[in-house]
Order: C-alpha cells, then sequence, then structure tokens
C-alpha cells in the first residue's frame, strides 16, 4: 500500500472523553502525527473548503442573507464546521491594505478542552494521530464541549442536539486520504500530512515570506494546548488576533480547569465528607429522641395546663 | 402513645405537598447535576433515559424547582426571618449537636439552623437558576460569552455542591431528630417534639387555638 | 491563451490586469501561487478593486476602470525611457523596423482618415512602404523617423508618470514601482505573464487594451517563452471551443471567415484571403486557407460540394454588416425585425447590457426557443417578478419553448480549454426526466426542416437537404462521430504530390492533421485547427497519461493541444536568431542545425533556418506587430479614450465620447448617462462563489454568497450615510438595482486630475431563479454599446448614483 | 471502474486499493471503527470528465451507484471531487467545482419539454415531437418568408436575418459542430455565443 499522505493509519484511540485511563495533558508528540497546514498568505479566500467540506460530509447550510461582509455563514454552524473569516486590515508600517483571510475550523489539540469537558464517556475521543473526534451517538449534546474550546469551535445542531465540529475528515484519513478541504484548496494553502512534514513545509514557507518583507512571518501551533493538528502559516505570527480574532496564546479556560479539575474532586469529596460526618455523629450521639418527660410536658402545654 | 399522644398541626397539605414536589426536584436535580459532574456518576443518566435525556430534562426540573420553591418561600419566609432567640441558638450549637436543647432558650417555629438552611437554599436555588439558565444552552446559547457560560458553569456546579451539602444536613436533622418526620408526612407532630424542639412555637400553637385562631404555617 | 495553465509556473512575474485570477479561476490561479512559492515568481495586481488576486500579491495598484491604456502607454513609455527593452527580439521578431507610408499622423486622440459622421476611418493611411516586389521597406538601424519604432515612441512619450497619475488615479509611486517591476524582465533571463480576462474585453476599446500589453509582452521579448504570453482567461469550459468552431456572425471553424456581400464568388472570396508574404521567405500560413475552407465546404456539404459548384460556396450566407453579433440581435429585436430566437445553454436576459431593453427585444418576438439544463430567466422573461421582472403576460405575444437538455455529468464529448487543450469527458449519470443531449435536439430539428423541405420545397431548400448527415443513427449522431467528421478525413484516397504513385491515406481514412489538408476536395475537415484530434490512432482528445519531461508543466500526452498539440504558441520565439534559446535555463525548442526540436511541437516547418523563416508564421511578414496596420477600426497603436460613460473628461481631447471608432446604435447614444447626474464610476464582475447565473441554483453556492451586494468605499459609505448591510439603490440612465451594501477598505476613492472618483462594484450572478435570494439584474445598469472591433458589451465601466433605501425589492 | 474504498492519496499520485483492515481496524479496534464515519464512495463506479463552469477544465472524477447496464441505466451520481491525476487542477477543485453535485441535481433542473402559449402566463407540458415540429414549423414559415436570397445589386447572398442563434459556451465541441451545421445551412446570420459578452 503506497500511502501517499505519507501518514502513517494510526487512528488508534488513545482517549475517550469521561472515561479513566488513556494519557492526560497534552498528546504527547510521535512520529504518527498527522496535521493540516493552513498557510494564510497562499489562501485566497475562495471558500472551496466550505463548499468541499459541505459536500463531503453531506451537510446543507440554509441559504442566509448578505450582512454586508464576504464571511457565509456567518459564523460557524453545526453544518458549517470551516468557515472563511476575513479582514480588511490597513498596515500601519506600510500603509497598504491587506486582506487576511482565515481558515477557521477545529484545530485537533494536542490537549483538547472539548474532550475534558466532555461529561459523556466516550463522546470525544482523540486518536493517536492527534485528530479529535466526536461519537455523535454518545454526544449528550450539553455543550461543555463549548465551553472547553478555547477557540470557540464546537456547534450543537439544533436538528439532532448533538455537537459538531470538523472531524479532520477521519473517515477519509482512516482510508489515507487527506482531509476534503485539503484536497479542494486551488492554491494548496491547505495542506495534510505528518506533522513533521507540515513544520518543514511550513519552514520554507515562512522563509519565502521573510523575503517578501513578511518579518514575524510564523508558524501557529500553540503551545498553550500542547500545539495543534490545524497549524496556520500568518504573516504576522506576533499578531494572531488580527485574523479574525485568533486567540493570542490560547490554553484551556483556567475555569474550566478548576471546574473538570478540583472542583469535581473536591466537590464529590466535600459531599462525602458531610454524609460521613452525619454517620459518625449519629453513631456517637444515638438518634436525638422525643423522652417520656418531654411528651408529658408538651400534653401539659398542649392542654393548656402550662 | 398512640392514640393518647396529643399532636399539633405543623404543616397543611398544601405545604406539604409544595414540600416534597421541591424535595423530588431537587434530588432529580443532584441525580441528573451528579450524573454530568463526574464520569463516575454518569451511569446516573440510566435514571433518566441516557445521557441526552438528562442534559435535557436537567433544566426542565430546574423550572418545576423554581415554582415549587418559590411556593415554599412565599409559605415561609416570614418565619423564618431572624429572632432573637437565633443568636443564641447559634452560640449553643455544640450543645444542640450534644442533645442538649434544653439548655438553650425556647425555639420558634424553626431555629436558627432551619432558618440557615432556608436562606441557603434560597440564595443558591437562585444562584443555580441565573447561572443554569446561562448555560441552558437549548435556549439561551447567544446571550452570553463563552467566558461568561464558563464562569456560570463553575458557579453552577460550585452552588450545586453548596446545596447537597445543606440537604445533607437538611436530611440528617431530620433523621437525627427523631420524630421530625411526621410533620412532613402527617402534617402533625406529637406535643412532646414540640416541646422539646420548638416550644415557644408550641405555646404560640396552643395560644392561637385557645384564641379560636386558625394555626398559622 | 499563448501559453498554458501549467505553465504558468514558470514565469518570474504574473501582472493580473484586466482580470481577476483569484476569483474566476481559482485552479487555474493555482500556478501563480506556486511560481511565487517555488521560483520566488512576483504577483502584480492592478485593479480598481484590491480583489482576491491582490490579497495574495507583491504589489497592487489601484486603477480607474477604463484607463488601462493609458497605464499600459505609460509603462511603454517608460521602457523605452529607461532602456528596459530585449533589444534583439524587438529588432528581429517585431515590425519595430518596418516603415510607415506618409500620410500617416495622429493628434488628440484621432489617427488620420476619421469620418465622424460614421464613427469609422478611412485606413488606407495607416499602412507600410512596400517595395516594387511587395515587399514591406524596413530600416534595421531604427533611425528612420516614420519607422514604427520611432512612431511608437512618439506616439508614447505624452504617457508620462504624472499623467497617468491624471487618467488612472494611480499614485505615481505604485505607477512606477510595477514599471520597474515589469522593465526587469526586458533581461533575456527574465520572463513575465500577462493573464487578463473580461477586465480588458468588456469595454469599448477591449482588443487596443490586450494589444497594448501584447506590445508591452514583444517589447520586453516575453511571447513565445515558457512562463511568458498573453494568457487570455477564458470565461466558460467550452467558450475556446466554440469561438474556434466558429460560433459568430462571421467566423467558420478555424478561424476563417464568412464572405461578405462583395465576395461574389469564390474567386473573389479567396483573391481577399491570399495573404501572400510581406517579407520574403516567410510562410504565411494562411497562405493555406484554401486549403482549409474546401475542407470545411466538404464537411458541410459532402458530395454536394464539389468543384462544379464552387464547393457550395453560395450556400454560405453572405453579411451586409460586419456581423450579427448579440447586440446587434438585441437592437434588431427591439425594432421589431427579428421572427424567432433560440438560446442554447445562455441566458441573454441576464447576461446582455441594458437588461430592461432585451426584455422589451425578447416580447416582441414570435417565438423563442431555450435549450438549457437549467431553467432560465431568459426563458420566463414573460413572467412578472414585480421590480425584478417588470413583464406583464398577457401583453406578451410570444410563444416560448423551453427544452430540457442535459448537462456535463451526462453528456460525452470535448470542451476546449483556455489552454487550447481539447479533453473528452465521459457520462456518468442519466438525464432527469425527458431531459435530451443538445445533439439529439438539434438533429431533430435538422431532420424536421430537412422533411418539411423536401416535402414543400421553399426558400434554397438545397443546404439544408444536402446537409453532410451520414451518422450511424441519424437521430442522435455519436460524439465520436462528429469529433471524428471535426478532424477530418481523406474523401478520395490521397496521394503523394511528389510521387503519384505513394498513397498517403487511403480514402476515408482519419487525418493525421491539418498538414494533410488539400484545396481539390479531397479532404473534408470540420475545423482545420482540431486536425489531429482524432486520427487513425484514436481519440488524441482522450489521452490521460500526465507525464511531464523534466517536470515543465508542459505534458504533452495529456489530451489534445491545439494547433497540431502545440502547448505553447510561437514557440519559435523561444529562441534568438540563432536558434538557441534565449534563455538557456528556460529551453523549449531549439535548432539542431538541422531541424526544430524539443519539449514542444515547433511552432513554425521544423526544417525552417532561423535566421530566414522568422516566428509568427500566421503573420505575412512573419514578425509579430507592434503597429497594426488596418487591421483594427480604431487605429494602429493603442489610444486612451475613455469610457461612455466616464466621471471625467478625456484629458487628451475633452471633445471625443468613448471611443471614435466604436458602434453606436440609434437610440443608445441617448441612454448614457453623464457624470452630473450619474457621478460614480461602476463596474460588475463575477464572485469566485458563482459561475454566472448557474450556481445560484445550486444551495451550497447560493449559501455562499446569499444575495445580490455592491461594494461601495468606507468614504463613499459615509458621504451617502450608507452602514454595512444596508439596503442601497444604484441607479444608472437605464435602470435601477436594489442590493446590500458591502462597505470595504477594498475600495478607495481614486484622485483621478485632483479630484476623487468614486468606485462602485457590482457583481453578476442573481437573478428572480434559483436557490439564491431573488435579486435584480445586474445588467439592468450597463450600457448598450460594444468594443470597436468585436463588440464585447462595455460592462466594466459606466455610472451609477447610489442612495440609501429601507427596504428591498418589492416582487410580485 | 469499482473503488474499493481510498484508490489515492491527497497529492495526487496513485495508490492501490485496500480494504479497512489493512490500516489495523482489527477486532480490538471494532469501537473505533464505529467511531468513524464508513468511507462513503465504498463501491461507487468513478467516471472522469471535467468541469463545466470556467476555462480552467479542472478534471473531476464522478462517482455513481446503482448502474443498471441491463436497462441502460448509468446510475445515480452520490458525489463529484476533483481528479488528481489531472495537471492543471491535481485534484483541487473551487467553490463551484466542489459542488458540482448540486448543479446536476439542482430542483431547478429542466425535466420536460414546457410551452408557454402567447399571452398565457404558465408554462405547460408539451411533448417532444409536438415542440419540435412546431418549432420547426415556425423556423420553416420564417425562413420561407424573410430569407434574402439576392441583395439590391442582384449578387447571390442567401441569407436569413429574422430569426437567429445564441449558442452556449459549457456544450461540446460535437454538440458545437453539428449546432454550426444544423443553424449555418439554413443561411442563419443572426449567430452568436457568449464568448462576445
Amino acid at each position: 500500500m503506497a500511502n501517499t499522505t505519507g501518514v502513517a493509519p494510526t487512528m488508534e484511540l488513545v482517549r475517550q472523553s469521561a472515561t479513566k485511563g488513556g494519557i492526560s495533558g497534552p498528546l504527547p508528540p510521535s512520529a504518527n502525527d498527522v496535521a493540516k497546514l493552513i498557510d494564510v498568505s497562499k489562501c485566497i479566500g475562495c471558500k472551496a473548503c466550505q463548499s468541499a467540506c459541505l459536500e463531503w460530509n453531506d451537510l446543507v447550510e440554509p441559504v442566509g442573507f448578505n450582512t454586508g461582509v464576504y464571511d457565509n455563514p456567518h459564523d460557524l454552524t453545526e453544518n458549517t464546521l470551516t468557515l472563511m473569516r476575513f479582514t480588511e486590515w490597513d498596515n500601519p508600517a506600510t500603509g497598504d491594505l491587506e486582506w487576511l483571510i482565515r481558515k477557521d475550523g477545529c484545530m485537533h489539540c494536542a490537549d483538547p478542552g472539548c474532550l475534558k469537558a466532555c461529561p459523556a464517556p466516550g463522546a470525544i475521543v482523540q486518536y493517536q494521530n492527534g485528530i479529535v473526534d466526536f461519537v455523535h451517538e454518545k454526544c449528550i449534546g450539553c455543550g461543555y464541549c463549548i465551553k472547553g474550546c478555547p477557540f470557540n469551535i464546537p456547534r450543537i445542531s439544533k436538528a439532532d442536539s448533538t455537537a459538531y465540529k470538523c472531524t479532520l475528515c477521519s473517515d477519509r484519513v482512516s482510508v489515507g486520504q487527506g482531509p476534503a478541504c485539503a484536497k479542494a484548496c486551488p492554491t494548496k494553502a491547505i495542506s495534510f500530512g505528518t506533522k513533521a512534514d507540515m513544520k518543514t513545509l511550513a519552514e520554507s514557507r515562512i522563509k519565502d515570506l521573510k523575503s517578501r518583507g513578511f518579518a514575524e512571518a510564523g508558524l501557529y501551533d500553540p503551545p498553550g494546548v500542547g500545539g495543534t493538528h490545524v497549524m496556520y502559516v500568518l504573516h504576522h505570527n506576533d499578531q494572531p488576533q488580527l485574523y479574525a480574532g485568533l486567540p493570542n496564546n490560547p490554553k484551556i479556560s483556567a475555569i474550566v480547569e478548576a471546574w473538570k479539575g478540583v472542583t469535581k474532586y473536591a466537590g464529590l469529596g466535600v459531599l462525602g465528607l458531610a454524609a460521613l460526618a452525619g454517620f459518625v455523629h449519629h453513631t456517637v450521639m444515638g438518634a436525638d429522641r422525643v423522652t417520656r418527660t418531654d411528651e408529658e410536658n408538651g400534653k401539659r402545654v398542649k392542654d393548656g395546663v402550662a | 402513645m398512640s392514640g393518647t399522644t396529643p399532636t399539633v398541626r405543623r404543616y397543611t397539605p398544601a405545604a406539604r405537598a409544595n414540600h416534597w414536589l421541591t424535595a423530588i426536584s431537587l434530588v432529580l436535580l443532584a441525580l441528573s447535576g451528579l450524573s454530568l459532574f463526574h464520569p463516575s456518576l454518569f451511569f446516573l443518566t440510566g435514571l433518566f433515559g441516557g445521557g441526552a435525556w438528562t442534559r435535557a430534562i436537567h433544566p426542565w426540573i430546574g423550572v418545576v424547582l423554581v415554582f415549587s420553591f418559590a411556593g415554599l418561600f412565599v409559605r415561609f419566609f416570614r418565619l423564618n426571618l431572624p429572632a432573637n432567640e437565633d443568636a443564641a441558638w447559634i452560640k449553643g450549637l455544640p450543645e444542640v449537636l450534644k442533645g442538649h436543647e434544653e439548655n438553650l432558650p425556647e425555639q420558634g417555629k424553626y431555629n436558627a439552623g432551619q432558618k440557615g438552611v432556608f436562606w441557603g437554599m434560597t440564595i443558591l436555588i437562585l444562584v443555580l437558576v441565573s447561572s443554569g439558565l446561562v448555560i441552558w444552552d437549548q435556549y439561551f446559547s447567544q446571550y452570553t460569552s463563552i467566558g461568561q457560560k464558563r464562569v456560570a458553569m463553575l458557579t453552577h456546579s460550585i452552588a450545586a455542591i453548596c446545596a447537597m451539602l445543606i440537604w445533607i444536613v437538611h436530611v440528617y436533622a431530620a433523621i437525627w431528630v427523631r420524630g421530625t418526620f411526621s410533620g412532613m408526612t402527617r402534617g402533625s407532630v406529637t406535643a412532646g417534639w414540640a416541646w422539646r424542639h420548638h416550644r415557644k412555637w408550641l405555646r404560640e400553637e396552643v395560644q392561637k387555638e385557645q384564641g379560636g385562631a386558625t394555626p398559622g404555617e | 491563451m499563448t501559453n498554458s495553465w501549467t505553465d504558468i509556473k514558470n514565469t518570474d512575474l504574473v501582472v493580473i490586469m484586466g482580470g481577476n485570477a483569484a476569483e474566476a479561476h481559482p485552479c487555474g490561479f493555482k500556478w501563480v501561487i506556486e511560481a511565487k512559492a517555488n521560483r520566488g515568481a512576483k504577483l502584480i495586481v492592478v485593479d480598481p478593486r484590491f480583489t482576491r488576486s491582490a490579497s495574495v500579491a507583491d504589489l497592487y495598484a489601484p486603477i480607474r476602470q477604463g484607463t488601462d491604456i493609458a497605464f499600459l502607454m505609460g509603462v511603454i513609455n517608460y521602457l523605452i525611457k529607461n532602456d528596459k527593452i530585449q533589444w534583439e527580439y524587438t529588432k528581429a521578431y517585431t515590425n519595430a523596423s518596418y516603415i510607415v507610408q506618409e500620410g500617416y499622423g495622429y493628434s488628440d486622440g484621432l489617427f488620420t482618415g476619421y469620418d465622424e459622421s460614421k464613427r469609422d476611418y478611412d485606413r488606407s493611411t495607416w499602412e507600410h512602404e512596400f517595395d516594387d516586389k511587395g515587399f514591406v521597406k524596413s530600416d534595421p538601424t531604427l533611425q528612420h523617423p516614420r519607422c514604427v519604432w520611432n512612431l511608437l515612441k512618439q506616439h508614447v512619450a505624452i504617457y508620462t508618470p504624472e499623467l497617468v497619475e491624471r487618467i488612472c488615479g494611480t499614485p505615481k509611486v505604485k505607477f512606477l514601482k510595477v514599471a520597474e517591476m515589469i522593465g526587469e524582465t526586458s533581461r533575456p533571463d527574465k520572463v513575465m505573464t500577462s493573464m487578463y480576462a473580461l477586465g480588458w474585453t468588456q469595454h469599448s476599446k477591449g482588443t487596443q487594451n490586450i494589444r497594448a500589453m501584447a506590445m508591452i509582452q514583444l517589447l520586453l521579448g516575453n511571447i513565445g517563452l515558457r512562463g511568458g504570453g498573453m494568457n487570455a482567461l477564458r470565461g466558460h469550459s467550452n467558450i475556446q471551443g466554440l469561438t474556434d468552431l466558429g460560433l459568430m456572425s462571421n467566423l467558420l471553424p478555424g478561424y476563417l471567415t464568412l464572405p461578405v456581400d462583395t465576395d461574389r464568388d469564390l474567386a473573389t472570396y479567396m483573391s481577399k484571403r491570399a495573404f501572400k508574404p510581406l517579407q520574403p521567405g516567410q510562410m504565411s500560413y494562411w497562405q493555406n486557407y484554401k486549403k482549409f475552407f474546401v475542407s470545411f465546404q466538404k464537411s458541410m456539404w459532402g458530395a454536394a460540394a464539389s468543384k462544379d459548384n464552387d464547393f457550395a460556396y453560395d450556400w454560405l450566407p453572405k453579411l451586409d454588416v460586419p456581423g450579427y453579433d448579440i447586440l446587434r440581435a438585441f437592437d434588431l429585436m427591439y425594432q421589431g425585425k427579428m421572427t424567432g430566437y433560440f438560446c442554447q445553454g445562455f441566458n441573454p436576459l441576464q447576461s446582455a447590457p441594458n437588461r430592461e431593453k432585451c426584455r422589451q427585444a425578447l416580447a416582441k418576438l414570435k417565438f423563442l426557443v431555450v435549450m438549457d439544463p437549467l431553467e432560465t430567466e431568459t426563458s420566463r422573461f414573460w413572467e412578472n417578478h414585480g421590480e425584478l421582472n417588470l413583464s406583464k403576460p398577457a401583453d406578451i405575444q410570444t410563444e416560448v419553448f423551453s427544452l430540457p437538455s442535459t448537462c456535463f455529468a451526462e453528456d460525452e464529448g470535448s470542451l476546449t480549454n483556455s489552454s487550447r487543450l481539447l479533453q473528452w469527458h465521459w457520462p456518468a449519470g442519466d438525464a432527469p426526466g425527458e431531459a435530451k443531449s443538445d445533439v439529439w435536439i438539434m438533429a431533430q430539428l435538422q431532420l424536421r426542416l430537412k422533411a418539411l423541405y423536401a416535402k414543400e420545397g421553399g426558400a434554397l431548400p438545397e443546404p439544408i437537404v444536402n446537409l453532410a448527415w451520414s451518422y450511424k443513427d441519424p437521430n442522435e449522431p455519436a460524439p465520436a462521430e462528429i469529433a471524428k467528421e471535426i478532424n477530418g478525413s481523406a474523401v478520395e484516397t490521397l496521394y503523394d504530390p511528389a510521387d503519384a504513385t505513394k498513397v498517403l491515406l487511403e480514402q476515408g481514412k482519419q487525418l493525421p492533421g491539418f498538414a494533410a489538408l488539400r484545396d481539390d476536395g479531397t479532404t473534408a475537415c470540420g475545423n482545420w485547427i482540431y486536425s489531429g484530434c482524432f486520427t487513425e490512432a484514436g481519440n488524441m482528445m482522450a489521452r490521460r497519461d500526465n507525464s511531464d519531461p523534466d517536470d515543465w508543466g508542459n505534458h504533452p500526452k495529456w489530451a489534445f493541444s491545439w494547433p497540431a498539440n502545440r502547448r505553447i504558441l510561437y514557440n519559435r520565439a523561444s529562441a534568438n536568431l540563432s536558434g538557441k534559446a534565449w534563455d538557456p535555463k528556460r529551453k523549449l525548442i531549439e535548432w539542431d542545425g538541422t531541424k526544430w526540436a524539443g519539449y514542444d511541437v515547433p511552432d513554425i516547418v521544423p526544417t525552417a533556418k532561423p535566421d530566414v523563416v522568422m516566428p509568427f508564421i500566421m503573420n505575412q511578414e512573419g514578425v509579430s506587430r507592434l503597429w497594426v496596420r488596418g487591421l483594427l477600426k480604431d487605429g494602429p497603436f493603442p489610444v486612451h479614450y475613455e469610457p461612455f460613460e466616464s466621471p471625467r473628461p478625456n484629458l487628451l481631447n475633452p471633445k471625443l465620447k468613448g471611443n471614435p471608432a466604436a458602434r453606436v446604435f440609434a437610440g443608445d447614444m441617448a441612454q448614457f448617462g453623464t457624470s452630473e447626474k450619474f457621478p460614480y464610476a461602476a463596474t460588475t464582475y463575477r464572485l469566485t462563489e458563482h459561475f454566472h447565473f448557474w450556481t445560484k441554483h445550486n444551495r451550497v453556492n447560493a449559501m455562499l454568497q446569499p444575495e445580490l451586494f455592491v461594494e461601495i468605499s468606507e468614504e463613499l459609505a459615509k458621504e451617502k450615510q450608507i452602514a454595512k448591510g444596508d439596503w442601497v439603490k444604484v441607479t444608472s440612465n437605464r435602470g435601477f438595482i436594489k442590493a446590500k451594501a458591502v462597505v470595504t477598505k477594498r475600495i478607495k476613492p481614486l484622485i483621478c486630475d485632483g479630484k476623487p472618483v468614486h468606485v462602485v462594484g457590482i457583481p453578476l450572478h442573481y437573478g428572480f431563479l434559483g436557490a439564491a435570494r431573488p435579486g435584480f439584474g445586474t445588467n439592468t445598469l450597463t450600457p448598450f454599446v460594444g468594443d470597436a472591433n468585436i463588440e464585447t458589451p462595455e460592462f466594466k465601466a459606466f455610472l451609477v448614483d447610489v442612495e440609501r433605501i429601507d427596504t428591498g425589492p418589492v416582487m410580485a | 471502474m469499482q473503488l474499493e474504498l481510498s484508490r489515492r492519496g491527497f497529492l495526487g499520485t496513485a495508490a492501490a486499493g485496500t480494504a479497512i483492515g489493512a490500516f489495523g481496524f482489527g477486532g480490538a479496534e471494532a469501537a473505533l471503527a464505529a467511531s468513524i464515519r464508513p468511507y462513503k464512495l465504498t463501491g461507487t463506479t468513478e467516471t472522469r470528465s471535467t468541469c463545466p463552469y470556467c476555462s480552467v477544465a479542472c478534471g473531476v472524477i464522478m462517482y455513481s451507484k446503482g448502474a443498471d447496464a441491463a436497462k441502460g441505466k448509468r446510475g445515480e451520481i452520490v458525489h463529484i471531487e476533483g481528479d488528481p491525476d489531472h495537471p492543471t487542477n491535481r485534484g483541487t477543485l473551487c467553490p463551484k467545482g466542489a459542488a458540482l453535485l448540486d448543479f446536476v441535481k439542482a430542483p431547478t433542473r429542466t425535466t420536460k419539454p414546457m410551452v408557454r402559449k402567447p399571452g398565457s402566463d404558465k408554462f405547460e407540458p408539451i411533448s417532444w415531437d409536438a415542440a419540435l415540429d412546431r418549432i420547426a414549423r415556425l423556423m420553416k414559415d420564417d425562413r420561407d418568408k424573410n430569407f434574402v436570397a439576392r441583395n439590391r445589386d442582384g449578387a447571390t447572398v442567401n441569407r436569413w436575418i429574422t430569426t437567429g442563434f445564441l449558442a452556449a459556451s459549457a456544450t461540446t465541441n460535437e454538440t458545437a459542430f453539428l449546432t454550426y451545421k444544423v443553424v449555418r445551412s439554413t443561411g442563419m446570420l443572426v449567430f452568436d455565443n457568449q464568448a462576445r459578452v
């Protein structure tokens, strides 16, 4: 089997949501890691990725309205798993306009916040190659993944009340193909392969961009989430927020960490302790019973004697 | 003592129904909430028809709780206003825990501990409702930011833990203090129970009875 | 395209002007990105809007629409002034040294010979000086005051960077930067490619826009080389093929021309198409015209076209006007002079200018036949859709037929792309419902007409009843049969002219290529330039060997490229006068001492000596034309003319309105608006999410751009109090549309001669049918005037006013 | 040809067919395989074509199911994707090409001949034969009436300019040539195609 993606088909599950075992923290880097590299400097914003995604995944996004921008639909939805976001930016350094167009979608974090937040066992899974996937049969539609995600990606479907996001076309990758968006991309702004290869490709692109005057060109592979399996080449890697609010240093929110970490254990602990305290108290003190005297006194009052 | 033991009316049937509705809601909320709170309790979703049903039902039970608890609140909030003897009760809590209430001043219908439960639950339910609405994505997701939702999520969890703690206290107190249950089951307690735990209330009830007044709630 | 999509990867500089390749041809634009990423190539975009192409450009320069010639003449002026000329190429391969006859003159925007009443020139003074052998006189030293070089130098001298800025609104520094980058490619080892499309053609001087850049490419020595060329990015999948096959009023297949009234017989017709070489030793390939013509007549009428009847010459209709193009057709219709009209996969109600005129014109027809795989606005022009379509059905007496046809997925055959590549495709699905292929429909019409004429007689039945129709199934000829017919075959056994006993090709066999064509009726060929596409070796268009020797993007065994499977036109010009590549690192074909050989099929007779036979074999001169003699209607050199509707007067001659040689129909002149009433410069264009009026029927594309919008600058929005997403009404002197406002930094006011010009951008794509939001036809606004030479409508530059409104279209 | 799961990778060179087992989806991973959507092109037939939109002419592969040779049915097209072997597009497609299936299956495809009678406000179905007979009749009547055999100078011109034909821009060369023959043989001069606009 000539596997032309150069990607070892290691779709072994290494982590499942709300399940014991598996790894904890960021997925350690491995030779099996796959990655999608989105070279923003090659992107012409044609939306072929959006189109290919809808067609491959048999999704239907309703026809909306024009609201004065090119972004359509206006946000990610349960059907639009990837979305071109357009930003017009006057570069103060050069005085020239730059049209920054970023393909938004799941970043497939090595340390996925969605998976951390998910309460449904096995509803969110991570494969050894780094792909983070939602399993709809197990999803309960609670939306915790939305709160866990540092990139605001998952969306709950109104139709089936489960969460949706880019699967990195796990069905295609599992048979040795790249994602539908990467295949379609006319300018090869989207590439897919091993993460190592994608980093090498990114390096050559960054060198080219630097030679064209983009001194801050760089690779967006944020360490705060353990790196991602969707990476960007940005001309202005020092200012990722220029690209329709790409987070500067994303990590799983401390609040989510607290909620899914200390609170989860401390909460149950406190409840257990309270119940134990009651048990101990009862054992030590015995029941607080109404005595015969109490009844008599009560009767007296009741009878109007006292 | 049956037959001969005099009783005092403590709760009307409506009040009892209201209480039990609240209680059931709370228990269901706790079970469903816990099932989504910690993976080891996810099996509890089985009680509700699975995870998706649990997720869908939980907020609706919350709605029931809100209305039910509002009823309780209207019924009882006056009786839970602070009273002179509350300070002494709090001070004498160790005595209470030892079962020596006789060393404390006479208590009205509710002692400071019960008032604590009442006001504690009132506040926590308010917190749970407001944070719950923020994270009820099905209807309200568009009104808040994800940052706000995260805070609400954490708040909701902590408040729920606190509410469950109060619930444990409440239930344990009802178990430990024998004779309490009949107030919520049959609506009346023995005069002896009233003498022992809520003597001031007992006297007020008797006075009212003699004055021909209808018993207060 | 002179070159191919894949060849763009070999360039050093891409200039996208008069087009927006990233938007309209994303997968072809890939090769620009490849050139950038792998060769360090640079991309320049010159456009009124900061387009999707501009978003990945190294340099973007704004320009006011309709002023490209001023810009390009400015570039030529810069190249001459700064000696950025590929001298060897210019001297040897262009007519720079040719002498123009006395009497030629140019002043104030007009050449000698202009007749204002006719809006036309007497072009006789635009000719070269000839010697007594009939060859053009030249001065290789370029000293002669009337040599083309000196006339050109003089002609472009006024287009200084300052004038360019005043006319085009392009800041001088940006213009100079563009000119400097272009000038760099005058080095023999640097090549630039020009990628253009309708941004240049859709002007009243479209032909001259393109000529202007072609002249630059010749001066830089960039024609014929890998990574160079003039690359027209055709719009539709087979617009190249339909043009190649001559489906135009004045054409026969293969760019042969239809006779005119004065071509009384074949001999007269041929005498005007003799194409005698204008320099000694030159090929002037059109000398073979008669072979192509007679072979075509044989493919039309078979045995009925014989020597005795001048190969059925009389059966061809003769033109009394230059052409019955779509504008003239709708004008005649509007005047009530037409009875019937057929639209085969064409939606003119949305595509033609001045939609309201077209709508009223259609209502005057007796019958209209629409063949289309999709419902079209044209087929439903009689419906009332409120403001979107004002028709009142009861008042319209047109009988309309809607005939369902198959689409690409259900039919078989070849399409010719922009790279002149004929590619075969196969059907995968069944036609929906009762839909039929266009071939079937056309065959049915022919068979029925033939039967009617055979039975009833009538006006000249012969060409109809004798039409060659020897298909296996006359009701539905097989695509392969027709393809073979286009390629051509031997009507009789062909013998070697040098040796009458030697059989070259047996009767009935497929021709190997157009070199085998004869003018005596012994060969038949539907389209000479396609000959070689379906030979005895099989269907060359179905070839799928994608191998690419040395990775040059040539793919010589993939499908079939016309002519003769040549991938780069004028490839002989990639080598110098001694036959060696200008750039040894970019070798294409070279002279090995006895013949031409290399990566591509040589665009010259393989044995033609490099220092004798010049590369531009289709020209009588053998060289390319900086000076175009009288071949174009509007001048031997390009001149800046304002659009017919312009926000600024013509700085060269304020009295001139539009292109003085462009045809304007009676009544249409009055329909042009003025800048007092319509102050903003509008332009129309395509969006990458849509394809014309087709994809609005697709839910995915409809979703990606759901609704008609107009793009305006933040400055104009502020002036007119328009916010993002507001409804606006855009009005021209021909009507109005209502659309959503996209307020953008990508359009900025252009300062032309000290005053701001606001640009209003209006996409096409919407109508009252389909999955997208119902919208106005953008062509409600556009003017009914075309290019002086080829009548392509001036969609790209006209005047409008814009105002904010509260609600959208009122629909029925 | 029948397609068994993946045939090639995304960069374009051909890959041999394979089955899921080859990727280690054995018993232990059965649960995993269930979490991944089944590869939807399994068992489809591939047909090559070119995109009908712009002049880049990208290669596409159409995937269809349910062909019935006995009934002469080609089946239903279920997916369309770029042809990775194609030298120009290398498997890529633009937002229009990537949604070609929507064009093939558009609800506004025409499916039967229709006629709109003079003054009517609706299309009515008509049989092919009736429509074509009527059109041929209308053509002949107009041609016979308005055909110009000779101009004022007496020269043979044999033209017909009261009926016109606008040809397509996306039909095949074969359709175009046949159209040319049929149209030109009538002497029609009002003849143009979309290249003009």
